[in-house]
């Protein structure tokens, strides 16, 4: 990578509460980290957990959601579902190797501008100091191991020769399975 | 949907704002690299999309350049999202054509950086492209509008608005949880800076609530439930018992003096516990509804069971008294709301250095209020509790106000309610009055030439928040007195002043329950836990949820000009509802996809709204649109993704994950 | 209950009268003192004035010590101790700064400053953790008809104390209401007593003296009960500087812990009544109703 | 007729103190102080002051740095910290006095013959030196240096202490004082 | 005219779905009458050199069934490709991976040593792992290698039809067989199954209630299973929900939940995360503490959520293993 590498984070904002937070902290200007794009969604139980699992794929080092604090709904009880899929969701990530703190829930209401900074700036932080998560060329370093085969395929077939996989085998650098 | 199979010309405008956003955005940067996207026809900045010139822009280049999407890239959404998509559709186009991208709120104002904010301007333009692909047209749904109205407390400005609309010919009904409509200001004996007559003034319109034939007044009475939306709400209202059936009683009173307790034995809230009172009672002579109420707590018969009940006995045939009488409730159906709630007054024990709860000549202003009333205890003499005709007062502002320990705002009415006491006490007293301030504010109409007057009266001001109040003395002229310390910051000295009588000028607080009420009506709070309106300066009166208006001090501290003008600025957004007959709502609505759902149930306990059933018939789920209030968590729970949620498509929001993502 | 205490250097010098009375109390009411092996100065008040950081290393090696020496709560009587122990604290968790210069000056001798130990009052102790009722259960003597104006002084109540009311603290009036006497009620409980200023600049100092011990004495006290070395001596000490500026106002200045001994019935000489310059010479007069004995069942069974 | 100007012109003052005074840990809050003088009007010293403590924040924030250093009322100020707890604007007040003192005598403005610096300085002295203070020691230092004379007035109370068994001329030391003198040393390294 | 010719290969799988094939039972021989089966391995001698001779596109299609996780799977993938016109990823560890993807939770090296070294039956005193490469009386002889990364067919090769299921159930094969004899192709890529979630073909739809809320998940063996109502109204994870129908709901009719087999719908890009999501949304408790409990039931989601899966979902691979 040429340019440094800073954590991107994509952010799923409830309409009524996180992203109208988010608007009072512009209004209030308060000052925050750059790294966070909001998408807005009407109710962080819209917020599909393929959602994230996209985002972390596309290249996102960390998500963040926000919804209205518990019993503060504005549709009566969708932070609650949102809250039930983060925990599994949680223990999920874990088990596939992405870090606590990538994946964030908070509640932050209309009128906690100041919580989006907070929230927006130790996420930032923390981020930073996990380093990238590495999607997507993750899954390109992943296939890498098989770069080379199509290609021999190719030229057998072109070449017209009946080369034995004995040498197919050799064109990858020998490893033992040590 | 054949617009999918057109090619897509796609016209982004980014708004300069000024220099709201230019000043840390590079706008012509955006442009040119959104103008690089795929579909994207035409790419423009511009210096005030919002302004006519602006909207006329995209609807001239609609037509010019045949673009059928449009993004622009400005302020909130929750702001202009409205405006572009008027211009979109005034362009010839279906206005959900129409993406908007936030980079003010989110982002120019936020950061400092103008290469970081210009990037992220970038990343979040690239979205609102790769998702307005996705648009469909859609329409807008129209809901009825039921006419009646709900008006929340009845304080002056739940009076004036329930009597705007009233008088408008709507049917309104007003709910107030005290046994008499009035609020605070019926307890105030003058009203600034006119010095009219409180009484005076408010009265009438209280007896003018009790008659008038389109209002339905209920005291005493709660609203418990709040369901449905805009133009069509369904509330529950509890009735308290008062133990009296308001239709029997005439307000003759004679219960009370049968009572057997022969005198007012019990503290009277009214008069701020400076008076006593008797366990049946009315609040004040001009109470409305002109009916007694009895308090359960200190009731004998209701307590013990075991009285003589002759306050029975003096009713007599109206039988207007009914011990057995337990809460009801009524469920009624209104298509609008006002809260207007009110606020209370600070707790002035909380600022322990000045001695409230401990030196008994330390009143607040409410009790300075009844204790200058020529209705209130003493019958309008002001004398102290412990006996005294005070020759020295000591006001002191901001109590409980501008102060990060308690409450921080300023809470706007003290300085000119501390002046008007401060006046009215010297007609009562003729003692030497001071304030203790530390700005004066009097911005209203009259109020600066209210505060010359006093200063030409000969009222002190001394500038200075007090640092405390002592009964100690360090000499003669201290003795037996209150003393304050202050320093006097515009002479930059201490001062030690001794008074006979101190005043708290308390400010104004959120009322206790005021969580309860915000989400029983589904409101949104500030910090402080004033009620929040949907926008400061042009939504001052809206609230989040459609269709339910704030008014008066339950949105912030106010006097009562402003109060009133709020309660009329409510009434008249309740009427511009009901007279319009229908609202238009967003069409963010889901809908199930009946060939494709398996019919597995697993969405329909979610629906808070229970807008989703099972269609025994199709074996299939079946979404209500009227009921759908689309906050889309039953498409996100789709195990097979057969729910959509117009708006928020699953396409419409990967593709938005994708164009954040795809600028580094 | 184990405590580290931290005396600090007045309780060993013109305070020693507070450790000499608190120590026999506190073994009294069972609790288990273990004084801080060599402590140093808190690194109080004046030495703030000179060099805040170094203040704060020094404060840090006690918090160090006592972390060391078993992590118990740290006991400081003293209430510029107790401030600045406690001060130093709330440095370290809110300035990373601070909290970088004291680990670093606590790395070079290898000791560590991490686990948050509590530095708290003999005040707080008494009443939130020994309680009111085990007080009383010791009283053998109560101080019936003493009249005691309690002055809690400046900083032990401020800014950072939290076990009792920055503005009408009560913890001393409850505990002394407990041992039997009659407490005055007044406003100047926590009004500063002239700290170091009697002793530099007097005029200033004595005044405050004076107030004090004026207002205490027109209110009807019979002494003024103090939590504090600097305190008592101010008070105590000045008494003919106040006397030359204001005229007579004499009234002895006692230690709780003094107050507290009586009433347990300790005798005088581990009390340190002898060390006041106004000497204190109440004592409680009738002897108490004997206390009830426990049904002998009971007594087994405990 | 002696007569001083006391308009402030610009010169006058030193810009970026009052900025720096904000940045030190504890004084930041000063910015948010709106003159609303609580601290002196609780201060129980301000009745000394040549400045009110109110005083003393205003020509702070404003750069005033000679009036400030050299005030008597950073002087007078016995840390009760009644203004700090009672400042609507939580402003500690006591700390940016201590901080106020810490320049003035590093800049060495204060009022020369001053009890109370020089009380501060022989304080720090002795606990650098020794980890602990003791009392008598002390006091006798501060007398010979400030006021000599001043110390035969107090005889009344020497006589007291002596009777009570305070008065000690004895050295209170800590063990390990190469301990302390090694963190000092880590202290003052740059980090 | 010759008759079209159909090739039928295994790879990383367990040989569930030659066995289907087997299950066409005298079905198949309507198939061998349309059809030359010119590469079965599992059924007919086969050599490498054989498939390599043949023109390209001269199969007609080819049914591979499981996953690539070797160099030999790789490079049949790409050699049959070639030689094919419709390449059909055949069963569920062609289509995501299937079992073998579970692999994915895991580094290589932790694979090798639990099965060459630590399995209880393993007895490799010497700790002896397969070569590569080695020299047996003068003759070389190569091993293919493990990758490791475990994926699915069409993350290796491009695919023309996908033929899900855990086997695919004879039926379903048929049709596709069929399919592709009659021509009537639906558009390249479409997975050969019905689009609609698995409760629409379970005959315990009917009684699930519409308010079913969890207090607790169970899994199958912790309870006796009612062997017609709803799994999920037993609290038993049923992957139904977000699986695609196609296979008769076998396994419900056999008291079993659907575990997921036939994979998402196509409106879904990650069956996992869908069932969690429905499954969470729909648990009782709304505090922290409640809600922890009640998913105890669910030990390990990703062996639950993607048993077949887990190589073609979103994040296909623990992201903290070596590339």
């Amino acid at each position: 990578m040429t340019k440094e590498w800073k954590p991107r984070i994509v952010a799923f904002f409830c309409n009524w509460c996180t992203y109208t937070a988010a608007d009072l902290a512009g209004v209030s200007r308060l000052k925050y980290a750059s790294n966070v794009r909001v998408i807005r969604l009407m109710c962080s139980g819209r917020v599909d957990p393929q959602f994230i699992l996209e985002a972390l794929t596309r290249g996102a080092d960390g998500v963040l959601i926000g919804g209205c604090h518990p019993f503060d709904c504005h549709y009566v009880e969708g932070n609650y579902k949102m809250l039930r899929r983060y925990q599994l969701l949680k223990r999920l990530l874990a088990d596939m190797g992405i870090e606590d703190q990538r994946v964030r829930l908070e509640w932050i209401s209309a009128a906690e501008g100041e919580k989006v900074k907070r929230v927006i700036n130790e996420m930032t932080q923390q981020i930073q100091a996990l380093g990238p998560l590495g999607f997507p060329s993750k899954v390109a370093d992943w296939d890498r191991e098989m770069t080379e085969l199509e290609h021999h395929v190719t030229a057998a077939a072109a070449g017209g020769c009946a080369c034995g996989e004995s040498e197919m085998a050799a064109a990858k650098p020998e490893v033992a399975h040590v | 949907m054949n617009s999918n199979r057109e090619e897509l010309r796609i016209g982004f405008y980014v708004c300069h704002c000024g220099h709201n956003i230019a000043a840390t955005v590079d706008c012509a940067e955006v442009a040119r690299y959104v103008g690089t996207l795929p579909h994207v026809a035409l790419s423009r900045e511009y210096k005030y999309m919002c302004s006519d010139p602006g909207q006329e822009l995209i609807q001239q280049d609609i037509r010019e350049h045949k673009l059928n999407r449009v993004v622009v890239a400005s302020c909130s959404p929750l702001l202009h999202e409205h405006t572009f998509r008027g211009a979109t559709e005034a362009g010839g186009l279906n206005p959900f054509y129409f993406h908007m991208v936030n980079i003010r709120e989110h982002n120019s104002w936020v950061h400092t950086d103008r290469k970081e904010a210009t990037e992220k301007a970038k990343a979040l333009a690239q979205a609102a492209i790769e998702r307005v692909a996705h648009h469909k047209a859609l329409e807008v749904k129209r809901v009825k509008i039921h006419a009646d109205v709900l008006v929340v407390g009845g304080g002056i400005a739940g009076i004036h608005a329930a009597m705007t609309m009233a008088n408008a010919g709507k049917k309104v009904y007003l709910v107030e949880r005290e046994p008499t409509i009035g609020g605070h200001m019926a307890k105030f004996d003058k009203t600034f800076p006119t010095l009219d007559c409180a009484a005076c003034i408010l009265t009438p319109k209280m007896s003018e609530v009790g008659n008038h034939p389109n209002i339905t007044l209920w005291t005493y009475s709660e609203v418990t439930k709040v369901d449905g939306y805009v133009g069509n709400y369904k509330v529950t209202v509890k009735h308290k018992p008062r133990y009296i059936v308001e239709d029997a009683c005439v307000g003759c009173m004679e219960c009370i003096d049968a009572c057997v307790y022969k005198t007012p034995k019990f503290e009277d809230e009214f008069n701020e516990g400076l008076g006593k009172r008797k366990p049946v009672f009315i609040p004040f002579p001009q109470a409305t509804p002109q009916v007694v109420i009895i308090d359960p707590e200190t009731c004998l018969n209701l307590k013990t069971g075991k009285c003589k009940k002759t306050c029975v006995e003096a009713c007599a045939d109206r039988m207007a008294i009914d011990f057995t009488q337990k809460e009801t409730f009524d469920e009624i159906e209104v298509g609008t709301m006002i809260v207007a709630t009110g606020f209370k007054t600070f707790d002035a024990k909380r600022v322990p250095a000045y001695g409230y709860g401990i030196y008994p000549n330390v009143y607040t202003a409410l009790e300075v209020e009844r204790l200058v009333n020529a209705s209130g205890p003493t019958g309008g003499e002001v004398i102290t509790r412990d006996g005294r005709h005070p020759k020295s007062i000591g006001i002191i502002h901001c109590v409980g106000s501008r102060d990060k320990k308690t409450n921080v705002w300023c809470s706007r009415v003290c300085c000119m309610y501390s002046m008007k006491l401060a006046l009215l006490l010297k007609e009562h007293t003729g003692a030497e009055i001071y304030n203790f301030y530390i700005d004066i504010r009097t911005p209203g109409k009259g109020y600066e030439e209210f505060y010359n007057k006093l200063l030409d009266e000969g009222v002190h001001f001394i500038r200075g928040r007090v640092g405390e109040v002592t009964d100690w003395a360090m000499t003669p002229e201290e003795e037996g007195k209150l003393t304050i310390r202050v320093e006097d910051t515009l002479a930059g000295y201490v001062r030690r002043i001794p008074v006979d009588m101190v005043v708290l000028a308390t400010g104004l607080e959120p009322q206790q329950d005021a969580q309860d009420v915000r989400r029983l009506f589904n409101l949104s709070c500030g910090g402080e836990g004033w009620f929040l309106e949907r926008h400061p300066k042009l939504a001052p009166v809206s609230t989040f949820t459609d269709g339910i208006f704030i008014a008066g001090g339950c949105q912030g501290p106010r006097d009562i000009p402003d109060t009133v003008a709020q309660a009329g600025a409510a009434a008249a957004e309740c009427l511009a509802l009901i007279d319009k007959g229908y609202v238009e709502q967003e069409p963010n609505t889901a809908f199930v996809l009946a060939e494709e759902c398996s019919g597995c149930k697993s969405c329909i306990p979610l629906c808070p709204y229970t807008a989703i059933t099972f269609d025994e018939s199709s074996k299939v789920a079946v979404i209500n649109e009227a009921l759908c209030k689309g906050c889309g968590t039953c498409v996100a729970s789709c195990p097979s993704g057969s729910i959509v949620q117009n708006l928020f498509e699953d396409d419409e929001v990967f593709s938005e994950i994708k164009g954040v993502l795809a600028y580094d | 209950m184990k405590y580290s205490y931290f005396p600090g250097c007045s309780l060993k010098g013109l305070g020693r009268a507070y450790e000499e009375s608190l120590l026999p109390v506190m073994k009294h009411l069972g609790v288990d003192l273990q004084e801080l092996d060599d402590w140093n100065c808190c690194g109080a008040t004046a030495y703030m004035s000179v060099d805040e950081a170094k203040a704060c290393v020094l404060a840090s090696r006690n918090l160090a010590l006592a972390e060391r020496d078993g992590n118990h709560p740290i006991l400081a009587p003293c209430s510029a101790c107790y401030l600045v122990l406690n001060k130093t604290k709330h440095y370290l968790h809110q300035y990373p700064k601070m909290k970088a210069t004291v680990d670093r000056a606590l790395n070079a001798v290898g000791m560590k400053c991490e686990k948050d130990v509590p530095v708290r009052h003999p005040l707080d102790v008494l009443i939130n953790d020994i309680g009111l009722d085990a007080i009383k259960m010791k009283v053998t003597k109560p101080l019936q008809g003493l009249k005691v104006a309690p002055y809690y002084g400046c900083q032990i109540v401020r800014p950072y104390a939290t076990f009792d009311d920055q503005a009408n603290p009560t913890t001393m009036d409850r505990l002394l209401e407990a041992l039997g006497a009659t407490v005055i009620r007044w406003p100047l409980k926590t009004k500063c007593c002239g700290g170091s200023l009697t002793g530099t600049i007097p005029e200033a100092g004595i005044r405050m003296v004076y107030i004090l011990l004026n207002e205490a004495k027109k209110r009807g006290a019979d002494c003024l009960a103090t939590v504090c070395p600097l305190c008592q001596f101010n008070l105590d000490g000045y008494h003919s500087a106040v006397r030359r500026q204001y005229g007579d106002v004499l009234l002895p200045t006692v230690y709780f812990s003094q107050l507290m001994g009586l009433a347990f019935g300790l005798p005088d000489r581990d009390l340190a009544l002898n060390r006041a310059a106004i000497p204190f010479r109440w004592r409680p007069s009738s002897p108490p109703p004997a206390p009830a004995q426990p049904p002998a069942a009971k007594s087994v069974a405990a | 007729m002696n007569i001083t100007r006391t308009i402030k012109y610009e010169a006058d003052r030193v810009k970026g103190f009052g900025d720096e005074v904000m940045k030190v840990p504890g004084c930041e809050k000063l910015k948010d102080c709106i003159q609303c003088g609580t601290c002196s009007g609780v201060c129980p010293l301000s009745v000394y002051m040549d400045y009110t403590p109110r005083q003393v924040m205003e020509l702070t924030r404003f750069d005033f740095k000679k009036e400030v250093l050299s005030s008597k009322t950073i002087w007078l100020c016995a840390s009760c910290y009644a203004c700090t707890c009672e400042c609507p604007r939580e402003i500690r007040i006591t700390d940016i006095m201590y901080e106020l003192k810490q320049r003035a005598i590093h800049e060495g403005v204060y009022p020369r013959k001053f009890p109370i610096p020089v009380l501060a300085q022989e304080f720090e002295k002795m606990v650098t030196a020794n980890g602990r203070i003791s009392e008598m020691p002390l006091v006798m230092k501060l007398f010979m240096k400030t006021d000599p004379l001043g110390a035969m007035g107090n005889w009344q109370m020497g006589l007291d202490l002596m009777k009570t068994g305070r008065f000690s001329l004895a050295s209170e030391k800590i063990n390990n004082r190469e301990q302390l003198a090694k963190m000092f040393a880590a202290a003052e390294e740059k980090a | 005219m010759s008759k079209p010719k159909l090739g039928i290969y295994w790879c990383a799988s367990c040989g569930g779905c030659e066995e289907t094939v087997v299950d066409l039972a005298e079905d198949i021989l309507g198939v061998v009458e349309k059809v030359d089966i010119v590469l079965w391995p599992v059924a007919m001698d086969f050599k490498y050199e054989d498939l390599r001779a043949m023109e390209d596109k001269s199969i007609f299609a080819t049914l591979l069934n499981g996953a690539i996780r070797s160099t030999e799977q790789e490079e049949m993938a790409h050699l049959l490709r070639r030689k094919s016109q419709y390449l059909i990823a055949y069963g569920s560890c062609a289509v995501t991976g299937g079992i073998p993807g579970l692999a994915n939770q895991f580094p290589r090296e932790q694979i090798l040593k639990y099965v060459y070294e630590e399995t209880p039956s393993t007895v490799n005193e010497k700790k002896t792992r397969p070569q590569l490469k080695f020299v047996e009386s003068g003759r070389e002889v190569h091993l293919p290698e493990l990758w490791n990364v475990v994926r699915s067919l069409d993350q290796v090769v491009d695919v023309d039809f996908y033929v899900p299921g855990c086997p695919p159930t004879p039926n379903i094969t048929r049709e596709a067989v069929n399919a592709l004899l009659s021509g009537k192709l639906p558009p390249k890529g479409s997975v050969l199954c019905p689009d609609k979630a698995l409760c629409d073909e379970c005959a315990r739809k009917d009684s699930k209630p519409t308010n079913v809320a969890f207090v607790e998940f169970k899994r199958p063996h912790q309870q006796l299973l009612d062997p017609t109502k709803c799994f999920l109204a037993q609290g038993v994870v049923c992957m139904g929900p977000a699986t695609r129908s196609g296979c008769g709901a076998q396994c419900t009719s056999g008291n079993m939940p659907c575990t997921g087999c036939f994979g998402g719908t196509s409106r879904v890009r990650d069956q996992g995360a869908k069932i969690l999501s429905s499954l969470c949304a729909n648990i009782e408790a709304k505090d922290e503490a409640g809600i922890n409990k009640a998913l105890e039931g669910i030990p390990d989601p990703v062996g639950t959520f993607y048993r077949y899966g887990l190589a073609k979902s979103l994040l296909r691979r623990r992201v903290n293993l070596p590339a």
